[in-house]
């Protein structure tokens, strides 16, 4: 094992009241007549060695949290602090040019659909060598042999690096997505959406790749995800996002078992559980209506038309997100003290036993 | 939708301001003005004209003044007063010469335009339901065709063949004795008989382009998962196929007004230099060989303003077809 | 146990003889549908036999590739471009006491098929939005279809479409009867394309993967209406999905597909307990489980699910098979075999004594 | 941790074929691009008529002005197979020489084909002496009459006597290069407005997109005419075909421009754009190595569907007389000799350089097409 006891508990990544937002321009002027609030201020942490896992359905800003943190978009605000190899903590948020370039190399990610992210006109050594190559990594019979060891560590022949992405499956392009994702040894590796797009039985095999490899490489991982059960496997953590913001964070046992916002409550029940004995038809939270347009978001706590406990300051304050029962248990509601929230498993436990 | 069409009529008119700057850039372009071409033409017939007479001419016309005073002088009159300018060469005002040719380039275009629209709906429709038939091959070959022969060729080829074989000719638009006759249905009647072959000549390219496009259109609706969901229904295919996929092919179809239109009017100019007909075409080639600016430069300032109306029309047509923006 | 190899059709008879169960719905035997391309042919159904009860809800489900999709197709007599039902019979019995009707026999475009799309047999499909055509109002899509089946007069066909809106939970239904699919948030226009295709009251739904585009909480909301509305009109279900966990909900029977082949059928509690086939007992496995602790290895299928144009010899999946035999599995097709009343699997390793 | 439980069932490799496996997208294409027969069977009319363009002194029988005042308006002769002169000599090729029928009212000369009258003609004769490319001289020519300074009129001949032919096959050459040059210009600017428009949006985008809208409202062939009347009569040829060349590059661009600046809008977004961004690639390494090679497949199609536009383009200005002009010869000013319907009725040969602007622009059309359809987004 390469990952130091110590160094497990310390952030390796945190988030602090982290803003994108995006103009939305109308008329021959391009005015601008609003803001997409993407993501909202956002305050997260990731430990070293560990995997946050970021829930939440479409549209709630999950994704562009993640191309926030890689620097794709520029943030409107807020601080993106990340401890370099050095220890020191850098600011992604102000970042820019070579030292940002430098830190891309620590910071990897690997995007849902391997189809449009690996480039069809590029041969599988090419794509999975090019950061070496552009880095000044490695060059010649140098890069490989790397590329060779980094395909065959996820699981991959590395007779077929002279290969175009389009003679592979889904399944084994998701391994070169991979596979590019480690090339430069990276400490993070950012999942958006990584396993989403791939086929059950492939699924299952890219879970467990991704886990034997932060088991080897000590590997820290941010796993974007809307389904509940993939990040429960694999997450140490968990965070839900509403409307660009976090509702709820906890660690993955206790938000499973006691969640504390309404929306994650209302979340657990929807998901349906591979046992028909846990079958819950009718007995789910019905969530009111749908999710709120982004360019006019509701007043207040942003889940509050849909949510069944809302109250009157519920439409006037939003709630701040703040430590819970626990330390590590943070949530954003006004009433969560007081609420007395279904956790994933009462029916499933209440039927079987 | 009002909002739109407002805003649509707005940004015509910097487009207007900025085309007439254009216009008047391009006629200013050969060098020399119109009266250096009356002396050249006139020595070229061994004639020649006093240099003091030609400076009080070039003084009448302000062809002395600075280019900017020029243009103010054009388009203030244009704005102000509806005055296109005078041409040197007809020593008339524009305005009496152009309104009646630029109606009957008007007449011409939308005429070829219902032409084009007739036959390449159907066409294009049948094309894309029996995609690889025969027939279908027949439309694209022809369509291939039809984008192949310069229309000049087709025009000459059709007179060449009409006077071979009938003994006919079958410039112009008028026959001789309704040339300078007033309006009547007889006049109108002999218009409708010499029409046929400026509208074949000219609507034949943008037929073969339209059907293509008709069925591309479709083919692509075809496709669609909520036709084969209205299969699933239970709907015949004739019905289906009208009610959904040909409603919704309509609206890229209706969107080609926007470059059919400007094409066929300047389609229009060639045709009707070949086939000799009183548009705005062979005005238009003589004046600017001539260099009268003021002429050759309003009858492009009004081509473009009417291309810009089609497109505008187009626009506006297409939002009011598609509930997408009609109700946005 | 039983051992000895039955095809559905025997099967099924020897069901009706023992106890008075009734005819099912729908029953599909041997159908095989496959599609001519340039690229070669490809068996996208390749010897399906299942049958759908009245009132229940048949899940068909399978990887990409499987041929479940065209299998719900098949049945509506309606496959995609390039492809046609080779053979086999789907026999459709709406009144038990009649004799059943051949849907392979009818012409795809004909008449007679075309009066039970949609008025017998509805569909709905992934995506809510494609399916309706944006230039309609939802109204205008509705009336049609109810007087093109129903005989209705337009007054008449209007209260219906509303009644339908009504009953599927659209909010205000005659107001939106005038509104267009894209004036509808994603789970809106799930309800009004069930509305649409539940407006004749047609016996069967063929719902092809109709919750995965949507959220899980939207998707929870459609999976209940779809229970309340079976209840309500005792309708028959053919749900394809790849989702176990929405099968484990909804499901009252399950065929399971790989390859172009059903590899197990069973009801619902059988094959998530008990399966008989491996591929069965591997897709369980491997889905990540909410109940259960992370930090564990997922059991995994070996392997990818091979290119539809080469199938693997004798049994298809014997590749990926953890309990292949050499010799056997990749030599011989398995035939469907009845393991226990009502759950069939086919395997060569239950054909005889392994 | 070891390797051997990481690289869990190493999956077998995908059905593909070894061959396609490993085969670019470029070879993808021309895979694809070889099924579409007809476009094919374009694309070798369109090497063809390239070759014709480089090798027309030498494929041509006579220099395009060479004239003779003894056979205007001769109609064209037929090649024939195998006879003998009145010597008896035999002849394996052959055309049939003229004689003049003088008309006694309208008092011109009409020519008919004499099938008595025969002369031999050969291959790799010798003609007028001519420098091949500039580069050495030879008097050989690919066809002729073996007899120097007989009537040999293929295509017939015009109204100085000049051979159609000869003159046909020297046009190809300005006609096709202007379309070749023409795209180049447009190709440049649109590469290079469209880039820049599509890279950097804001507001360089909005006045390039303004300017694009600016240009297509004008109608083209007034726009044209206009910048056509003014390059100057007195220039010399190669100044005036510059001219025209520039003049009609310059609406081509705007559309080459807009399907650049879409094609860079769009995969500025794409997943594997992104992903060589944070790989580190430079600014230019990613337009280089990951954008353009995405989108050269359709830059080439639409070029190719660009060059069609311009030879007609070309065509009618100098039918108009204002594009290039004599002595010049493009198939343009060729069909200004047709302008005279007089003339044509009396010698419709002077169509046949039509002809070749129907097929050279059909096969482009049918060429590009196939190139469209075979660069089409591959389906894995």
């Amino acid at each position: 094992m390469t990952v130091d006891a110590d160094h497990r508990q310390s952030p390796l990544l945190e988030l602090r009241d982290l803003k994108m937002h995006f103009p939305i321009r109308r008329g021959a002027f391009r005015r601008i007549v609003g803001h997409i609030k993407a993501v909202d201020g956002v305050s997260l942490s990731v430990n070293r060695g560990e995997t946050l896992g970021i829930v939440g359905e479409s549209g709630c800003g999950k994704s562009t949290l993640a191309r926030t943190i890689l620097r794709v978009y520029h943030p409107t605000g807020g601080e993106i602090s990340y401890t370099g190899r050095s220890g020191a903590p850098i600011d992604l948020a102000t970042l820019s040019g070579p030292a940002l370039k430098e830190i891309h190399r620590d910071i990897r990610v690997v995007f849902q659909d391997p189809q449009s992210s690996l480039n069809p006109r590029l041969r599988v050594i090419d794509i999975i060598g090019e950061v070496l190559k552009v880095n000044g990594i490695a060059t010649g019979s140098e890069l490989e042999d790397r590329v060779a060891e980094l395909m065959r560590s996820v699981g991959l022949r590395p007779e077929f690096m002279h290969r175009y992405p389009h003679a592979f499956s889904g399944g084994e392009r998701q391994r070169v997505s991979i596979a590019r994702a480690l090339a430069p040894e990276p400490r993070l590796v950012i999942a958006d959406e990584a396993v989403s797009a791939l086929d059950v039985s492939v699924q299952a095999q890219t879970i467990n790749l991704l886990q034997d490899l932060q088991e080897r490489f000590g590997l820290t991982y941010l796993f974007v995800a809307h389904d509940l059960s993939v990040v429960r496997h694999i997450s140490d953590s968990v965070a839900v996002m509403y409307m660009g913001r976090v509702v709820e964070k906890a660690p993955t046992d206790a938000i499973f078992a006691s969640p504390r916002h309404p929306y994650t409550e209302a979340l657990l029940s929807a998901v349906p559980t591979p046992d028909p004995r846990l079958r819950r038809r009718g007995r789910r939270i019905h969530l009111a209506g749908e999710v709120a347009d982004p360019a006019n978001p509701p007043s207040g706590c942003p889940f509050h038309p849909r949510c069944r406990y809302a109250t009157g300051i519920c439409k006037s304050d939003v709630p701040p997100l703040r430590s819970i029962a626990t330390s590590d248990h943070s949530v954003a509601c006004h009433l969560a003290d007081n609420l007395k929230l279904n956790p994933f498993d009462e029916y499933a436990f209440a039927e079987l036993h | 939708m009002a909002g739109f069409l407002i805003r649509r009529l707005l940004y015509m008119i910097p487009m207007m301001f900025a085309i007439s700057i254009v216009t008047f850039i391009i006629i200013q372009l050969p060098p020399g003005d119109f009266l250096t071409a009356l002396t050249a033409r006139l020595a070229s017939q061994n004639e020649t004209i006093d240099p003091g007479v030609i400076a009080g001419l070039r003084e009448r016309y302000g062809l002395d003044q600075p280019l900017i005073v020029q243009y103010w002088k054009w388009i203030s009159g244009i704005l102000l007063r509806g005055d296109f300018g005078q041409s040197f060469d007809w020593n008339k005002p524009v305005s009496e010469l152009i309104w009646s040719r630029l109606n009957l380039t008007m007449v011409v275009s939308l005429i070829t335009l219902i032409f084009v629209w007739a036959v390449a709906f159907p066409i294009g429709i049948y094309s894309a339901v029996r995609q690889y038939s025969l027939g279908d091959y027949i439309a694209t070959f022809f369509g291939f065709l039809g984008l192949a022969i310069p229309s000049f060729l087709l025009a000459l080829v059709l007179m060449y063949f009409s006077a071979h074989y009938f003994g006919l000719s079958i410039g112009g638009l008028f026959s001789p004795q309704y040339m300078n006759a007033a309006w009547s249905w007889g006049k109108l009647w002999d218009l409708m008989k010499h029409m046929w072959i400026p509208v074949v000549v000219l609507g034949t390219g943008a037929t073969a382009a339209l059907i293509r496009i008709m069925r591309a259109n479709l083919l692509d609706e075809l496709n669609k998962p909520y036709v084969d969901m209205a299969r699933a229904r239970g709907l015949s295919e004739t019905r289906l196929l009208l009610k959904y996929p040909v409603r919704a092919a309509l609206n890229p179809f209706v969107s080609t007004l926007g470059w059919v239109l400007p094409h066929l009017v300047s389609g229009a100019v060639v045709v009707s230099i070949v086939l000799s007909l009183p548009t705005t075409g062979p005005l238009l080639l003589t004046a600017l060989f001539a260099q009268d600016m003021y002429l050759a430069g309003s009858i492009i300032l009004l081509m473009s303003v009417l291309t810009l109306i089609g497109t505008l029309v187009s626009d506006v047509l297409l939002a009011w077809l598609d509930p997408r923006i009609r109700n946005g | 146990m039983l051992q000895t190899p039955m095809s559905i059709k025997q099967m099924s008879a020897v069901v009706r003889e023992r106890g008075g169960m009734p005819s099912p719905l729908i029953e599909v035997d041997n159908l095989r549908t496959h599609f001519f391309g340039n690229a070669g042919l490809v068996k996208a159904v390749d010897g399906v036999s299942f049958s759908i009860p009245r009132g229940k809800t048949v899940c068909v489900v399978g990887e990409s590739g499987s041929g479940k999709s065209i299998t719900g197709r098949s049945i509506l007599n309606q496959v995609p471009r390039g492809g046609r039902i080779v053979s086999g019979a789907i026999r459709y019995r709406p009144d038990p006491a009649q004799p059943p009707l051949d849907i392979v026999k009818l012409d795809p475009r004909g008449k007679e098929m075309r009066a039970l799309r949609g008025a017998q047999i509805g569909l709905i499909s992934q995506e809510p939005m494609a399916a309706l055509s944006p230039f309609h109002t939802i109204g205008n899509q509705m009336v049609e279809v109810i007087r093109l089946h129903l005989k209705m007069g337009r007054r008449e066909a209007r209260e219906h479409a509303i009644e339908t809106l009504a009953l599927v939970g659209i909010p205000r239904p005659a107001e939106r009867m005038e509104s267009y699919s894209f004036q509808f948030s994603g789970g809106m226009r799930q309800r009004v394309c069930i509305a649409l295709a539940l407006s004749c009251r047609p016996k069967l739904l063929i719902a092809d993967e109709p919750t995965t585009a949507l959220d899980v909480t939207t998707q929870a909301n459609i999976l209940d209406l779809l229970s309340r509305l079976q209840a309500d009109f005792n309708l028959s279900v053919l749900f394809v999905t790849h989702d176990l966990g929405v099968v484990a909900e909804i499901a009252d029977e399950v065929v399971v597909m790989y390859l172009g082949k059903v590899v197990e059928t069973g009801d619902v509690d059988t094959i998530f307990h008990a399966p008989a086939h491996p591929y069965t007992k591997a897709l369980l496995q491997s889905v990540p489980r909410m109940h259960a602790g992370g930090a564990t290895r997922l059991p995994t299928i070996d392997g990818m699910v091979p290119s539809p144009f080469e199938r693997p010899q004798g049994c298809g999946f014997h590749p990926r098979c953890a309990m292949a035999v050499h010799g056997l599995c990749d030599r011989e097709v398995p035939e469907p075999i009845t393991i226990s009343e009502g759950h069939v699997a086919s395997c060569l390793l239950h054909g005889e004594n392994p | 941790m070891t390797d051997q439980t990481v690289a869990t069932a190493i999956p077998q490799p995908r059905a593909a074929k070894n061959k396609t496996a490993s085969a670019g997208q470029w070879r993808l294409i021309w895979w694809r691009f070889c099924q579409h027969r007809v476009a094919l069977a374009s694309g070798v009319v369109i090497l063809l008529v390239y070759l014709v363009a480089a090798f027309a002194e030498f494929l041509a029988p006579t220099s395009e002005q060479a004239y003779d005042p003894r056979f205007t308006y001769a109609p064209p002769q037929q090649i024939r197979f195998a006879g003998y002169d009145a010597d008896g000599t035999f002849h394996p090729l052959y055309v049939n020489g003229y004689s003049a029928k003088i008309d006694p009212i309208a008092l011109n000369r009409t020519y008919v084909t004499d099938p008595s009258v025969i002369i031999p003609v050969g291959f790799f004769v010798r003609g007028e002496p001519y420098r091949f490319w500039g580069l050495f001289e030879t008097d050989r020519r690919f066809i002729g009459p073996l007899e120097q300074g007989q009537p040999f009129y293929l295509f017939g001949a015009d109204r100085l006597g000049r051979d159609v032919l000869s003159r046909t096959i020297h046009g190809t050459r300005i006609s096709m290069s202007v379309g070749l040059v023409g795209v180049t210009i447009s190709l440049i600017l649109g590469i290079f407005l469209g880039g820049i428009s599509g890279l950097y949006g804001g507001w360089v985008d909005d006045v390039i997109q303004r300017g694009i809208e600016l240009l297509k409202s004008i109608p083209t062939i007034p726009l044209w005419m206009g910048l056509a009347a003014a390059v100057p009569i007195s220039t010399d040829p190669v100044t005036v075909y510059l001219w025209i060349t520039i003049i009609l590059s310059l609406i081509g661009w705007t559309d080459m421009a807009r399907v650049v600046r879409g094609r860079f809008l769009s995969l500025k977004t794409e997943d594997f754009v992104i992903a060589a961004q944070l790989d580190g690639c430079s600014k230019m390494r990613i337009i280089w190595r990951h954008m353009v090679p995405s989108f050269m497949s359709h830059i080439i199609a639409s070029v190719t569907l660009a060059i069609p536009t311009m030879i007609l383009a070309e065509t009618a200005l100098s039918f108009l007389g204002i594009g290039l002009r004599p002595p010049v010869v493009s198939w343009g000013v060729l069909l200004q000799e047709a302008q005279n319907i007089l003339a044509v009725s009396s010698a419709p040969w002077l169509f046949l350089p039509g002809l070749a602007v129907i097929i050279t622009v059909l096969a482009l059309n049918f060429l590009g097409d196939g190139i469209r359809d075979a660069a089409d987004p591959y389906e894995y």
